[in-house]
């Protein structure tokens, strides 16, 4: 987790051009809220359309992890959901109070009927970055980081639509 | 969600609309096992056109049909993918195990060729 | 502030079947994200396009006050903008640490070259109760209350675009 | 937020779109007081029918248009406000001081009728 060049789960060093946080309940419901607000957060930077369907998907899995692993479906426990603009990267990170997992349980993957561990497979595909930091009894963080073409210029309204 | 239904002979045409995770898996995996039930469908067809975001809930739904109509011989088609949610398709798999067809009638002719010959016939 | 009957800026004693707090940096560029996450927030309910209007102008009208107001402009400071759906009614709350003001302050209205104190009533024309609390120094909370015709039954996903 | 602005005669014709408010007021006036200012222009028309919202920031910088055009006799028309920019319009009292038209036409022949005698007849 400290490896030099590697993204740690803790705050970068470097000071966030733009950042938000919204918490949420751990209920489906709330799954689009975090979609729609990450989204509209990065509409301030000049993404493709796909790029933001991608960060959507991204937040999608970690959100459903956090529900359904971390809280196992309990419906009143909070999740945060943070998001921040960098000079060169965005960053995301989601984190629980959970119930957390081991390495083993990773490696292990999907254990529902229908799925195979595929969220952090599309995590991993749709950010350049995924970092996790979990521990059995604590929770889980996963801090998903993304690096945006040439520099960016924060200052483009944030759209109604998105 | 909004799911729209149409029987097609032993083919079940499933339009699904907006965004398909965790929130509307359920309803959606119910939905459409009530349908193919009722229906004794074989073959189901998932236009995916009007869907702007599918995670791996979703994929999970697709799954589970497609594992449920494979014992009996059916197959799945998927029809109008948007590019994030191919990607999405192609990256879990999917696409290596259902075929992609340009249309509803090329899918429904590709899964029950012959219209009726027991859809054994082949649309490699 | 606490008479019976009037809304108290304090938490409802009644359970919220649904919340959720962003916060955001006190900048104009996130005053869409703040409308666009209360407006997704409150897509879960029934309310009509109008309704959803009002509520983005009431969002705008409290979170520029406290980016212009609470903290003159300082960039660097944290809002919070929290909204709640209850059983006949949805609240919205916005918090600023900034300065604060008095009473008097309040009399006095607008003092911009071009503005008259119209946040306000913004506020009041398009919720149904706005019950503010400030003290000079330690900061603003605004809550807003508007009625919703009927029970509401949240369970309607919240939508991609709002 | 984009503006467009076509310059008719003695009329500048601004066409607004999106969310009028804090973020981009300051950017708004701006360019409405250079282009007010290149052109000597007497009235101003707003179409807001491409606002989807707008809030005080926003009515602050019509009103302080209004005024600068108010100490030459000049006037400010509106065209196409969706129901709940009228609502804001409305309470803000600016509809008091502001007429609305149905068309950008109407709102330059009611600003400027007779086309350039000077702007002082009047639109009641
Ligand atoms: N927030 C979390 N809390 C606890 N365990 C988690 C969390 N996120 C992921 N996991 C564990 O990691 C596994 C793999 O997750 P993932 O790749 O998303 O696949 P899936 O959700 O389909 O199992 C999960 O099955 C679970 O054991
Ligand atoms: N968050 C805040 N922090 C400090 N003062 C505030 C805050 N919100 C409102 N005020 C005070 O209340 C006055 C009236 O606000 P408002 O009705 O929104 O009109 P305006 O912003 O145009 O002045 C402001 O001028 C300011 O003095």
């Amino acid at each position: 987790m400290t490896d030099s060049g590697r993204l740690t789960a803790a705050p970068s060093a470097t000071k966030a051009l733009n950042e938000m946080t919204i918490s949420l309940l751990s209920q489906p419901v709330n799954l689009g809220l975090a979609r729609v607000a990450v989204a509209a957060f990065f509409s301030q930077l000049d993404l493709v359309l796909s790029e933001l369907e991608e960060i959507k998907v991204a937040v999608s899995e970690a959100v459903s992890n956090a529900i359904l692993h971390g809280y196992g479906r309990q419906p009143d426990r909070w999740i945060e959901v943070s998001a921040a603009v960098y000079p060169d990267w965005l960053e995301i990170a989601v984190e629980d109070r959970g119930y957390g997992f081991s390495g083993d349980d990773q490696a292990a993957g999907g254990d529902g009927e229908e799925e195979g561990g595929m969220g952090f497979a599309l995590m991993r595909s749709f950010m350049d970055e995924v970092v996790l930091v979990s521990a059995p009894g604590q929770g889980t963080r996963v801090v998903m980081r993304k690096k945006v073409r040439g520099a960016v210029a924060p200052g483009k309204p944030i759209a109604g639509n998105c | 969600m909004i799911l729209q239904l149409e029987d097609k002979g032993r083919s079940l045409v499933a339009r699904l609309n907006g965004e398909i995770d965790l929130q509307v898996a359920d309803a959606l995996r119910t939905a459409l096992d009530r349908a193919m039930g009722e229906k004794g469908t074989r073959n189901l067809v998932l236009n995916l056109s009007s869907v702007s975001l599918i995670d791996s809930s979703g994929l999970g739904v697709i799954l589970g049909r497609y594992r449920r109509l494979l014992q009996n011989g059916g197959r799945v088609g998927l029809v109008g993918p948007g590019p994030t949610v191919k990607r999405v398709l192609e990256l879990s798999g999917l696409l290596r195990i259902m075929r992609e067809y340009a249309s509803e009638g090329e899918a429904l002719a590709g899964l029950e060729p012959g219209d009726g010959n027991g859809g054994r016939g082949d649309d490699r």
